[in-house]
């Protein structure tokens, strides 16, 4: 039985606009230690799902439609807010985006990362100190006694992503969620910041889901890779294979736009058009207006099309435009 | 630290002086003397008092002496209304005018930062409107209609609690609400506004993604940032509640400064004028600056330093 | 997320521009008003404040006199005659309240109009400008704080009165206008102006404290890289973001200029009797709180909803115009 | 002759009580007409620093800044003004960078204007129309404001106000590290094409060795406010010399077949 | 958390109703004999030579106690106070009195009281340097106001024969401040020169304006005269002959200026009161103005009660004082003086059961007072007069027919109950009735004939005359009464006037500078007799403020000052009167009452037109018939 499994997911938010459909039917599901990726655009869905699992949808306008989330035998989704919160935080920790902004200015670094031991261990304050100097030592902040008692201001981002994996792992979660946790930094700092979470998964055994845009780093990460496109998982493989054989047109499309992957002067390939607004229903394909790869005229119309598994555990979108 | 005390401090020199300026020049232009009155004095009589207050001097000597026996000798001058020293009269009702004003800043904090702190949680929701119209009541309604009315209504109504008056402990309760309620008003307004901004940082999903309680992430970390709007505001509002409101300090009969500035006006009694002024702005300084240094104290990010903070 | 736009690539090759004019795509205002139209809140308010516009300056000069005096009818109770009654003078309530809504909706709009600006404009120089220009601003607006206003006021009084009266006569005499008419003008004028010279100092220090985290975005420095000369960079990129902050603080110093008017025209700097005003009618009424409250009652209720309206109006006003919140 | 000329430029901010933070320290570069110069380095490594300082954002602590033979440096204020059209920048943050208060029209306009004041009506309107096609936005959005776009859109506003004064020189200051990878290819060509249609010079920062490898003819490599190495952008992908250029490009992460 | 615990306390009482149960403020101060009373505001001092209003008069006439003492219920009584017998010396013309002082009469220090404390007092009141507000009250008796004005150059020279013109003559000369004088010298006025600037003069002439009718020769002996005083440094106390003396410690003879037969009606102010010379001179000079003699812990007075605690803007507090001769008679442990401005408040607290009496009582207040408590209302006439003052120097007033028109316009009887409601008399003239002074009722409501006479001046229906401001404070009622006066102007005329309101010194201001066409005023008589009505409307009066003058008015008012016989000086006032009000320079409106709530523990406290209730004989005892609290 898998650590977490994620079924039918729907996520809705009832906006002035109308219905945005920010994850409209996602499954995939992750076992103990492994490293599950999802990847995609900015609006595909794919930081909702995470969100929509730990309770974080600002609701309304945000709404869980259906779906459910099973972890160890409890459903995330309906499980009341007082048992969820004794799952977050604690067995299923979350890194975010921007170090600069995901950590409170206000309050000292020792004040925040003794927070969840104080509230999910019921530690002293003495021994959380002492646990959380132990936790900075460990994902590599110098000085930790002296750091500790600082600001997040007097920290470089590098240093604050540390501090937030520190926080996160302190109180030794099953699941980590990390959410485009190296998009803000340099590539030498993001380098240093994945090996950290690969070195910490390794040690705490501790299972990853990786979101991300950038192909290249959730390839160095990831054991499974799920591809994300307007609300809708269009192609999920273990990562070597999905990269060798990339059956979705829009995965095809995704790796051919990187510029590492041409020859210097070459006109970079470019997905044509914009992602679909996912305010307005989509019947059918929802990539077949932008798909130059596939055969556009055959996609999908009527009906969104299922994920199928097109054997070794490589599940693609049942689109006979995009599949390949 | 210091030198950012030193500084802000030379500047409020600065200020004052300015203010001593326009303050003795504006009293000057008013019409009418300290002695004139109803019935007439006789010409020797007003002769002699200007020349016992030594406002029969040059104009430039003067606006000299003022600040110069401020300086040498400590000394206000002698109101020529209240015929005693302006020291006195400052000091003995500065007491009274801080207590009220601490108390009505507590209740104006009591009531606006609860009342902006829920409706920013629940914002756009009736509860939002709700309790946003009961903090406009503060403002919309003035004291001189919220007074009487407590009077009528409550003090009239409850043992122990006197319609006016100053002396007992529970006189202040009905002088501090009317004092404080459109400070809460405003408060509210600013609590709320600077809560909407701080909830919407990715902070608090850390905090959430933590999992804190959802009321521990307001009070914990929403709360310090979100009140920083209003310690910015609360500064020269604690001056403007000392230096009293001359219909709060009327309505219930409360021996503050606030009236003062009426009466030294009215009477053209301008060494009380300008000795409550310079008080006032005194006052304003000091306040302006305690709200700079707290802002610093509650958000690490203003470091302050030799110039004015950023 | 965003709906209104799809193909970078326009699928026509030819353009007609001629055609700009027409699509106007959606402007700030124009998208603010659709969403504040969402606002059941701020509808409802703009809906009471145009009524209340509409009683005090339509409706109001089909009512009775209300300077008529009928000193046998005094405190009447509310009668077809008189809808709401008659006050200590035998007057008419109901025009009375009508009629001093157009001095308090004018002085409460014309004052923040003017504190507004003033405010804005110094409060966004001295954050701008910053340094030791910004330290001398800011420690011109202590000073000010602390001037008595009272005496500004008769000071005021004692220099404007004799304005006024010249200016009065001066323009019944060359331009041929009303008497009654300009007295009653330019009588208020010195008001606006006590009004204006000390309403803006409070909106000063707001608008600095957003202009300090302003200019440092970059958009500033972008416009600054266009070689825009700084005072332009001040008031077209900059001045324009204050005014979330602007509006709802504004919309919180109405009642305190309407308020003002009542204690200015005490002391003879403002309506001149027997004209009134809400705030001359709220002060005087409160005094008849034991006897016949409903002099403070009646006129209370409308401008207090007036002034609710105006809150609830400038923070739909707030949300409308907040870019950040259409970004859901 | 080169077209912009950066002679041991330095600019460093005092630290009260300490020592100066010598953000740019002592640059000097020569850029061609026409070549896109490639800027890379982590962040705080002073390449923005730089940016600021040719663009005359800041001012130099020393050194010099010539730009097609004229010492920009030595002008005074209201001169460099004049001068700031001949060299813009496009910024990192496209929703930091529009003010969102105003237009794509007035946006355009403004910066059109710079170089044109006479500019009115129909020219106008027209004026602008060819600037956003230019840049692949749809004129019919000319009376949008910003935050109803894209990233990739504003960032093609962003670019299209930069080209607006007919400039000759552009500093792009990350253009593309906020973007997603399809959105990244887009702008990046778009770059690439102006540069090559409008005869212009660039100066493209990233801290991305594989985007400005592909962008950029020269790579200089910046490292603690100095340049450690200026190369051929293949060459010096291919045979880094200085460890930290090594360094840079061992962190790029890789597809890799893991099969 | 406190404070919601109590705002939640607050709003539980409201809602059930709670009622206030038990002893209140008032219960607790009659048991204690204690008399709560309203006093406006805190008081400018405690010096009875320097202060000058009511609310100081009301503190001061229980600490200090004068030669004779107000009767509790009769005006115009004297009862015995400091002096046990007085007397004219010659009953026929009045203008010598003999005071025969108490014996056992101290202060409260327990020094004796004398014939020479009152001969301090009057000194010190007129002393110039002491600048005292109401020194004129004292210029009856002989040589006070030279003295008190420094007329150097009159007393050097009255006596010195061969002074070479009439002392008349020299009116014009500014021998006293001349605040519009073109020199400096001029503006401090010659008598106040000092010797070396006398000494200057005579050098240079110029830097004096002199009247043209003086001759140099005058000039050169008022200087030279001037300069031999400022130089032999004495005081002009030794220049004078002032007119009490004291021939033993227990007699005082006041000689006067002209006969009065009311002076020991003008004792009763308090200028006239005694004050410890002891002590003054023992904390500074005579003519010292701040000296520490009156600080709650120094002073030492003389009358029925001594004062105890002073609270700055809280009370007042005195208590009985054991020493005063009459100790045995005080009715009244003690006196509470709250100075409240806000009558509202007053009368709230008045009714919250927090004072026996309020100092007034609100007009909108009346009658919900009226209503509910009608035996603890008052409303008694009062030595006072409303006008209008018309500014006889500016078009349309110039013509007495104007005037009275707008008088005649005036429904009196309608503002007053509609209006005021405070049960005032409408004034058909100046003076209140009182006594046997009966004045002509010349004005009343007339409409008739006020359209008549504006019709006569030349403005039919109000037609083309010029702009007329109505001057008048920033008093909410003052606000009332010049909207009804202009409606009824308005209707009755058909004249619109412009109301302008004013700050109250910035409308004495423009009052005495006559920027004003008609401006609402009003005079509380100082004494009990027509006078202190009529004399203020000599031309160079002061309290003028409108221009008018008349001489055979004026020359009636000097008749009246000599002559002795009461009833005969009455009616040559009321012959002033008459000429005054046909010429109308005021619009009489009405005559004033005091409005205000007392206690129906408070016995013994009768109408007095003056409003001085001497203390000593009120009684506070609890009324066996009322409800414990009768404000409820």
């Amino acid at each position: 039985m898998p650590l977490l499994e994620v079924t039918d997911l729907k996520t809705h938010f009832h906006t002035r606009n109308g219905i945005v459909r920010a994850v409209d039917g996602v499954s995939f599901s992750l076992e103990k230690g492994q490293t599950v990726g999802i990847v995609g655009e900015s609006g595909s869905g794919k930081s909702v799902t995470c969100y929509s699992m730990l309770g974080l949808i600002p609701m309304p306008p945000g709404k869980i439609e259906g779906g459910s989330a099973i972890f160890d035998s409890i459903n995330l989704l309906n499980c009341g807010e007082k048992k969820l919160r004794q799952i977050r935080g604690k067995r299923i920790s979350m890194i975010f985006q921007d170090p600069m902004t995901s950590l409170n200015p206000y309050l000292r670094i020792a004040t925040q990362i003794t927070e969840p031991l104080h509230l999910h261990m019921g530690m002293s304050k003495n021994r959380a100190l002492k646990e959380a100097i132990r936790a900075l030592d460990e994902v590599g902040i110098p000085e930790p006694e002296t750091r500790i008692q600082m600001y997040p201001h007097e920290f470089s981002g590098g240093m604050r992503q540390r501090v937030m994996i520190a926080m996160a792992l302190i109180t030794k979660p099953e699941i980590l969620i990390a959410d485009e946790p190296t998009t803000a930094l340099d590539v030498t700092v993001q380098k240093q910041i994945l090996d950290l979470i690969k070195e910490r998964q390794r040690e705490l055994g501790t299972a990853v889901v990786f979101i991300t845009h950038d192909l290249a780093v959730i390839s160095e990460v990831c054991d499974e890779i799920n591809v994300m496109y307007a609300g809708n998982i269009v192609e999920r493989a273990e990562t070597g294979q999905l990269f060798k054989n990339p059956r979705h047109a829009y995965t095809r499309a995704l790796l051919k736009s990187i510029p590492a992957m041409h020859a210097k002067g070459d006109e970079l390939y470019t997905i044509p058009g914009l992602p679909p607004d996912v305010s307005q229903p989509i019947n059918g394909c929802a990539f077949r207006p932008r798909n130059e790869l596939g055969e556009r005229n055959k996609c999908l119309t009527d009906q969104r099309p299922k994920l199928k598994d097109t054997g070794a555990d490589h599940w693609v979108q049942d689109c006979p435009g995009c599949l390949a | 630290m210091l030198r950012f005390i030193a500084s802000r401090l030379l500047q409020g020199l600065f200020v004052l002086f300015a203010l001593y300026t326009i303050t003795f020049f504006l009293a000057k232009a008013m019409p009418g003397e300290p002695f004139t009155t109803e019935k007439n004095l006789s010409e020797e009589s007003k002769a002699y008092q200007r020349a016992l207050y030594g406002l029969d001097k040059p104009l430039l000597h003067q606006y000299l002496i003022y600040p110069k026996n401020i300086i040498t000798e400590g000394s206000l001058a002698v109101s020529t209304s209240k015929g005693r020293p302006v020291k006195d009269i400052i000091s003995q009702s500065f007491k009274v005018s801080v207590i009220l004003g601490l108390s009505a800043l507590g209740i104006a904090i009591c009531i606006g930062v609860p009342i902006g702190v829920i409706s920013a949680v629940r914002r756009n929701s009736w509860v939002d409107w709700g309790t946003m119209a009961i903090a406009m009541i503060g403002i919309c309604v003035p004291a001189f209609t919220i007074g009487p009315l407590l009077q009528i209504f409550i003090a009239a109504n409850l043992p122990g609690i006197k319609v006016a008056g100053w002396g007992d402990p529970q006189d202040i309760l009905l002088p501090a609400i009317t004092l404080g309620l459109s400070t809460a008003a405003y408060l509210a307004r600013l609590t709320r506004g600077g809560m909407l901004e701080i909830l919407s940082q990715d902070f608090i999903r850390t905090a959430h993604a933590k999992g804190i309680p959802a009321s521990k992430v307001i009070t914990r970390h929403a709360l310090r940032g979100g009140i920083l709007p209003s310690v910015a505001f609360i500064g020269p509002a604690f001056a403007a509640l000392i230096s009293g409101s001359f219909i709060v300090e009327t309505i219930f009969q409360v021996p503050g400064m606030g009236q003062h500035f009426v009466n030294a006006v009215i009477s053209r009694d301008e060494f009380l004028l300008l000795g409550v002024a310079l008080f006032f702005g005194f006052l304003i300084v000091i306040m302006n600056l305690a709200a700079d240094i707290l802002t610093g104290i509650l958000d690490p990010r203003v470091r302050i330093t030799g110039s004015s903070p950023k | 997320m965003n709906s209104s736009t799809q193909d970078t690539k326009s699928a026509e090759g030819q353009h007609d521009y001629s055609l700009l004019q027409a699509e106007r795509g959606s402007s700030l205002w124009r998208d603010a008003w659709l969403r504040m139209g969402k606002n059941k809140v701020a509808i409802v308010s703009l809906i009471v404040f145009i009524i209340t516009c509409l009683l005090c300056f339509g409706f109001a000069w089909f009512c009775k006199d209300p300077i008529q005096q009928n000193l046998a009818n005094k405190f009447a109770a509310p009668s077809g005659e008189h809808w709401l009654g008659t006050d200590a003078m035998g007057r008419d309530l109901f025009s009375r309240i009508l009629y001093g809504g157009q001095v308090s909706i004018l002085v409460g709009l014309v004052a923040t109009f003017v504190a507004v600006t003033i405010g804005v404009t110094y409060g966004a120089i001295s954050g701008f400008y910053g340094g030791r220009i910004d330290a001398i601003m800011m420690r011109t607006v202590d000073t000010l704080l602390s001037i008595p206003f009272l005496m500004v006021v008769i000071v005021l009084q004692a220099v404007l009165s004799e304005w006024s009266t010249t200016t009065s006569k001066w323009i019944v005499e060359n331009w041929g206008w009303n008497k009654e008419f300009t007295n009653r003008a330019t009588n208020v004028l010195p008001l606006f102006f006590a009004l204006g010279l000390f309403g803006w100092l409070t909106l000063a220090r707001i608008v600095r404290a957003q202009v300090l985290s302003l200019k440092e975005r970059e958009f500033v420095e972008a416009a600054t890289s266009l070689g825009l000369s700084r005072l332009r960079v001040l008031f077209r990129h900059i001045i324009p973001n204050t005014l979330g902050p602007t509006v709802v603080y504004a919309t919180l110093t109405v009642p305190g200029f309407i308020m003002y008017e009542a204690t200015l025209s005490y002391l003879g700097l403002g309506v001149e009797s027997p004209n009134s005003s809400w705030g001359i009618l709220i002060k005087e009424g409160a005094n008849y709180l034991e006897t016949n409250p409903q002099l403070l009652i009646l006129p209370g209720i409308l401008f207090s909803l007036t002034l609710f309206a105006l809150n609830f109006l400038g923070d739909g006003l707030r949300d409308a115009l907040d870019v950040r919140a259409s970004k859901d | 002759m080169s077209y912009l000329q950066l002679i041991d430029l330095k600019t460093h901010f005092p630290v009260k009580n300490s020592e100066p933070i010598r953000a740019v320290d002592g640059v000097s570069l020569e850029i061609q007409k026409g070549e896109i110069l490639g800027l890379v380095g982590e962040s705080g490594c002073g390449k923005s620093t730089l940016s600021r300082t040719v663009m005359q954002l800041i001012a130099p602590t020393g050194g010099r800044v010539i730009l097609n033979g004229e010492e920009l440096t030595s002008f005074n204020p209201s001169e460099v003004r004049r001068r700031r059209l001949d060299f813009q920048m496009i910024f990192q943050d496209p929703y930091a960078s529009l003010n969102p208060r105003m237009t794509v029209f007035s946006t355009l306009a403004e910066a059109l204007r710079t170089r044109q004041p006479e500019l009115k009506g129909t020219e106008l309107n027209q004026a602008i129309a060819e600037l956003m096609e230019r840049v692949g936005l749809d004129w019919r959005y000319i009376r949008n404001y910003p935050h109803e776009f894209s990233g990739g859109q504003r960032q093609r506003i962003a670019i299209a106000r930069a080209l607006a004064p007919q400039p000759k020189l552009v500093i792009a200051d990350e253009p593309v590290s906020a973007l997603d990878v399809s959105i990244q290819s887009q702008i990046l060509n778009l770059l690439k094409g102006l540069v090559a249609d409008l005869n212009l010079t660039m100066i493209f920062i990233s801290h991305d060795l594989s985007v400005v490898r592909y962008i950029a003819d020269r790579i200089a490599v910046m490292h603690f406010g100095k340049i450690v190495e200026l190369g051929e952008s293949e060459q010096l992908m291919e045979n880094p010399s200085h460890d930290y250029t090594k360094e840079l490009l061992a962190a790029i992460p890789r597809i890799r077949d893991r099969a | 958390m406190r404070i919601i615990k109590i705002l939640c306390l607050l709003a539980a009482a409201l809602f059930t109703g709670a009622c206030k149960e038990g002893e209140t403020a008032v219960d607790r101060a009659t048991r204690d004999g204690i008399l709560i009373m309203g006093n406006t505001s805190e008081p400018k001092g405690l010096d009875p030579h320097i202060v000058s209003g009511v609310l100081e008069s009301n503190i001061i006439s229980a600490l200090f106690e004068g030669l004779v003492v107000a009767h509790p219920s009769k005006d115009g009584v004297a009862l015995p106070g400091m002096a046990e017998k007085w007397y004219p010396t010659d009953p026929k013309k009045p203008d010598e009195w003999v005071f025969e002082l108490r014996k056992d009469a101290t202060w409260s220090d327990g020094t004796p009281l004398t014939a020479e404390d009152f001969l301090f007092s009057f000194r010190r009141i007129l002393s110039p340097s002491l600048a005292s507000d109401y020194s004129f009250m004292l210029y009856y008796i002989r040589d006070a106001e030279p003295y008190h004005k420094s007329q150097r150059s009159y007393l050097t020279c009255r006596n010195d024969e061969s002074f070479p013109v009439e002392w008349d003559t020299l009116k014009k000369v500014d021998f006293g401040p001349n605040e519009k004088g073109e020199t400096d010298f001029n503006k401090k006025g010659l008598d106040h020169l000092k010797a070396e600037q006398l000494r200057e003069l005579q050098f240079f002439p110029l830097l004096f304006q002199w009247p043209e009718e003086v001759s140099p020769e005058v000039r050169e002996i008022l200087l030279e005269k001037n300069l031999e005083f400022a130089k032999s440094g004495k005081d002009l106390w030794e220049l004078i002959d002032f007119g009490a003396t004291a021939p033993d410690p227990h007699t005082l003879r006041v000689k006067l200026n002209s006969p009065i037969a009311f002076l020991p009606e003008i004792t009763k102010h308090y200028t006239w009161f005694p004050v410890p010379k002891h002590s003054i001179l023992e904390h500074g000079r005579i003519g010292d103005r701040f000296t520490d003699w009156t600080k709650p812990e120094n002073i030492i007075s003389n009358g029925a009660f001594i004062l105890t605690s002073w609270k700055f803007n809280d009370h007042i507090q005195v208590e009985r004082n054991p020493l005063y001769w009459d100790s045995s008679n005080v009715g009244i442990n003690g006196i509470r003086y709250l100075p409240i401005s806000n009558l509202y408040t007053e009368d709230r607290m008045y009714f919250d059961g927090q004072m026996h009496i309020t100092y007034t009582l609100a007009p909108e207040l009346i009658e919900y007072a009226r209503e509910r408590y009608p035996d603890q209302v008052r409303n008694e006439l009062y030595l006072g007069t409303y006008f209008i003052r018309a500014n006889v120097t500016r078009e349309p007033f110039t013509d007495p027919r104007v005037r009275m028109a707008f008088s005649k316009a005036i429904d009196q009887q309608s503002m007053i109950t509609n209006v005021l409601k405070g049960g005032q008399k409408p004034a058909g003239g100046l003076v209140p009735p009182f006594g046997d002074y009966r004045p002509a009722k010349t004005i009343g409501f007339d409409p008739e004939g006020a359209r008549k006479l504006l019709a006569e001046a030349g403005y039919p229906g109000g037609k083309g005359i010029p702009e007329i401001e109505f001057l008048t404070t920033d008093k909410e009622t003052s606000k009332a009464n010049a909207e009804a006066l202009q409606a009824m102007w308005k209707d009755n005329l058909g004249v619109s006037i412009r109301i302008r309101q004013m700050e109250w010194t910035s409308y004495i201001t423009t009052m005495f500078e006559k920027d004003y066409g008609l401006a609402a005023g009003g005079w509380i008589g100082d004494y009990m007799d027509p006078l202190t009505f009529l004399d203020m409307w000599m031309k160079d009066g002061g309290n003028n403020r409108t221009g008018w003058h008349n001489e055979e008015f004026e020359a009636l008012l000097k008749k009246a000052g000599n002559t002795g016989d009461p009833q005969a000086r009455y009616r040559v006032l009321e012959e002033a009167e008459a000429i005054f009000l046909s010429e109308t320079p005021i619009l009489p409106l009405y005559w004033y009452t005091r409005n205000y709530l007392i206690h129906p523990d408070v016995k013994g406290w009768d109408p007095l037109i003056l409003d001085n209730h001497p203390y000593k004989f009120l009684r506070l005892e609890r009324n066996p018939d009322l409800p414990q609290n009768p404000a409820r």
